[in-house]
């Protein structure tokens, strides 16, 4: 964990209120896929989390959408501006668990942080299968990006208008995998605990306060005890979850 | 060189500066970040005789220069503090630390500080009478002065270090409530925790909080505290903790100069994990510019 | 088309935004700035029996987020603002106007009112009984049901126009207060007034204001204010004017959501003379995205 | 009075903490000495009321001290920096009750608005006495700019470091003026007053809520009734002043 100073790069708008933000800084405590960072917005008391979407040396890449008056501030943000951040939170995705060609299951605000861990993944020779998850064709983003990285790619759609009409667990029927990863809104996360043949990982989203474990304003209970999202989290594994 | 160090009924510590209960766990969080030995002091996690999950999720929502909260008294429970939190907060801090004790009955806060009175890593005893974010407990003993007497007595009469009562500021009166706690023995007041509040999601037309209303925090209620900690300086003669907002080096020394003998720092920990080593990196600049040789000598200066 | 307008105690508006006493004068100041005819109507200054200074200065301080004042009613008595203000007013504003009453007695109340009351301008008479800034009255007759009651019954007897009671937020129980005012006949409630808070100067070692105290408004106060229209939404069935912080349409929708059917807009004036026109101008658009067809449709919707 | 947005186009450190900001906008309603403007400071609630030094069409001269964290922000604004300001606030000085020869005597923090009383003064002929008042020779500031308008000039530092040792008054001692013009902080408003061999008006500084009428923060009273430093003053004549 450190806190530092960025200093923005580019900002692109990559969807429909969705953009990429590129900042420069020190990434060395932000290589671990699934973590996020805490980035600091005038005028707001609170950081926004932000998931990690790539990281290469001194140079970090984020996704986020505008929900709210903090995202928008931030998304009128430019070039040479400066942010203090919080890095290297959270406890990321365990790779290790793998196996040969796992699954990686990404639904809209929960695609980004499956980049870096594709990219990792297939950094280690794992032969990838990527369902990414939409509302509707505008708003898909990273495609071509996760096809660079060699994985077999799978849109859904809700409305039908790009990919496989429905939900990300209508693509995952009938897939071979041997492991699953998955980022995404609380009910598509029980949709996929559901639907899954093997054992996964699950990062899971909520409001906090600070992000570094202090506030236990973002506990959640498992088979095994309370767990803060933050901290303890924001990944965890399909066996301890407690719906 | 300039002097901070201050006397917390009978305890002299380096610095006036305390981490405030429910924003610093059990203090070994924050040893990740800097050596916590800096601090005066911290207040560790509001514990309970039983564990407790705290409230259901969301707990947590923004407000303008502040936050709410509704965690609810989360912690492992006290024989869990001194069986585990204890011995893994020795490695990494080694002055009295001040514990944070909550309870649901008169029973429950003297069983409580029964036990952590015994423990030698303990300074002093903060008992809360003011959590707005439990049902039947909590800040109903600290809004009555007959109540807040009762368990001030009742604490007293079990323990042998000092013993702190956490005054909530939801209250008409706080100067009264301050009042029944000296004259149930108190040896300091400490004040003030959280504003209840509460937001509504727009979209769901719904509360953000779980919980409904949750407690405010943050520089939004900085006056309100100072207010209080200055009416109370007026209403007794034990010492004052103050806190409420505080978040810089001028934050410290208005609330000293308003009554407090040591301030508490709560959500700016959150917001930024430096913020207690920031404040005490700046005292020494910012009481050369006031013309501060002592701290302790400003304790209440501007009445 | 969106539809704005509600009805207050029985009285038609065109929109519920009301910009809150102290903040707007007797309104022909700020039709300097745009056709004050826009709003739903406003609460003119806190007006009492004999004519007020006030507090000496400074009476104003700046907070996070927010500020206090300690102006302490200054007003020119209720016979010059019947005589003068009222005929300066009327060549500006044309609706029904809310008149914000205050008094040190009982009977100051009842005679204030009582001459207001017949005043064709006068649409609804507000009962500040919540003034944090004067000595012996004021606040104190909103601490206590009793007190709260005994007013409302006294003005209501000698009375024919709704009676709007205007509760503090210094009190440890509001839905009491509130609750009180119900019985003792009150047409409405508005709260919240001010949080009382302080500053110090830091150079000075003394406080900010002349008055040392003052009442603390603008968006720090905003989840507090929420918070106590919703419970007091839970207690009563008359109306409720929520107010406290409000500075943007989405306000105004969180405010009514929680129970309130009318607004006042007060801190926000000040920053900006502006606001209020604000406010309405981006009414509309809010609605649609929150999927809002009529206000008067949503009021207490988030219980 | 109205509402807009300017344009920073310089700002320069003109002595120790002392700024001299220029802004390009809408001056329309900025033509009165004495009058002052309220600037919106992001992160600040309340306005920062700022005298009116100079103005020429499409152009507004302000001169400040850094006296806490708002004006320390406003200080550290750059070129390009956009302000939203409230203008045309206040009675301002009347100036035809100046006669042939008058004389204005600015202290510190009210030397600047001193500047455009000046030049009015002196674009309607007028012989112009000027006494400019500060602590010492390091915070002497705009003394030229003075003379090139051809008023005589009189310095007095409390320390003697330039001009005449000792206080303002020190330096009306002896002159000969046909009205008086002042601002400056209250102990020389007073001394000012007290010295002074004819009528003359004073501008007052108070703590302001909105700086245009509606909260009555600022009030004082007068001996005729209580008046709004920022809406009925900050300029108050003589005669009616009650200390």
């Amino acid at each position: 964990m450190k806190k530092s100073i960025f200093t923005l790069r580019s900002q692109n708008e990559i969807a429909p209120r969705t953009f990429e933000l590129v900042l420069n800084g020190d990434t060395d405590d932000l290589d671990k896929p699934g973590q996020f960072v805490n980035i600091r917005i005038q005028g707001y008391y609170l950081r926004r989390p932000i998931s990690v979407c790539n990281v290469t040396p001194g140079r970090l890449t984020l996704i986020y959408k505008v929900v709210g008056s903090g995202t928008e501030v931030l998304s009128r943000m430019t070039v040479g501006d400066e942010l203090e951040l919080l890095t290297g939170l959270g406890n990321g995705y365990d790779l290790t668990a793998a196996g040969d060609c796992p699954l990686l299951i990404g639904g809209g605000a929960g695609v980004p942080p499956m980049y870096l861990l594709a990219r990792k993944l297939a950094e280690a020779g794992k032969r990838l299968t990527v369902i990414l998850g939409f509302n509707t064709a505008a708003e898909v983003f990273y495609e071509d990006k996760f096809k660079a990285l060699g994985a077999k790619v799978l849109i859904t759609t809700v409305d039908g208008s790009a990919g496989i009409k429905g939900f990300v667990t209508n693509a995952m029927e009938g897939l071979d995998y041997s492991y699953f990863y998955t980022c995404g809104p609380g009910p598509m996360l029980k949709a996929v605990y559901d639907s899954s043949a093997t054992e996964g990982q699950f990062s899971f989203e909520e409001r906090m306060g600070c992000g570094f474990g202090a506030c236990v304003g973002c506990t959640c209970e498992t088979k095994y005890g309370n767990k803060r999202i933050c901290r303890d989290g924001p990944v965890l594994v399909k066996e301890e979850i407690k719906w | 060189m300039v002097n901070t160090s201050v006397t917390l009924c009978g305890l002299p510590m380096d610095n006036p500066i305390i981490p405030a209960s429910g924003t610093f766990g059990f203090g070994y969080e924050f040893a990740d970040w800097y050596d916590i030995n800096l601090l005066g002091t911290f207040s560790f996690k509001g514990t309970t005789r039983e564990p407790r999950y705290g409230n259901p999720t969301p707990r947590i929502a923004e407000t303008a220069s502040g936050m709410l909260n509704s965690v609810g008294l989360q912690n492992p429970g006290v024989h869990a503090v001194i069986a585990e939190e204890l011995p893994r907060l020795k490695k990494v801090f080694h002055k009295p630390v001040m514990a944070n004790v909550s309870g649901f009955s008169e029973e429950d806060y003297v069983y409580t500080c029964q036990l952590l009175d015994k423990e030698p890593q303990v300074g002093w005893l903060e008992v809360n009478i003011s959590c707005p974010n439990v049902h039947n407990g909590g800040m109903s003993f600290g809004t009555l002065p007959e109540s807040a007497m009762a368990i001030t007595k009742a604490v007293k009469a079990v323990t042998t270090k000092p013993v702190i009562m956490k005054l909530s500021p939801n209250v008409t009166d706080i100067a009264s409530i301050a009042k029944a706690c000296e004259e149930g023995g108190a040896d300091g007041i400490s004040l003030i925790n959280t504003l209840m509040g509460m937001r509504l999601d727009l979209k769901k037309r719904k509360p953000l909080l779980a919980n409904v209303t949750g407690g405010m925090s943050g520089p939004a209620v900085f006056p309100v505290a100072l207010r209080m900690v200055w009416q109370v300086y007026n209403a007794v003669s034990i010492p004052i903790v103050g806190l409420g907002g505080v978040s810089s080096a001028e934050d410290v020394i208005e609330m000293m100069l308003a009554g407090a003998t040591a301030v508490q720092v709560g959500a700016a920990n959150l917001v930024d994990p430096y913020a207690c080593k920031t404040i005490l990196e700046d005292l020494p600049r910012v009481m050369e510019q006031l013309k501060i040789d002592s701290l302790s000598e400003i304790i209440g200066g501007a009445h």
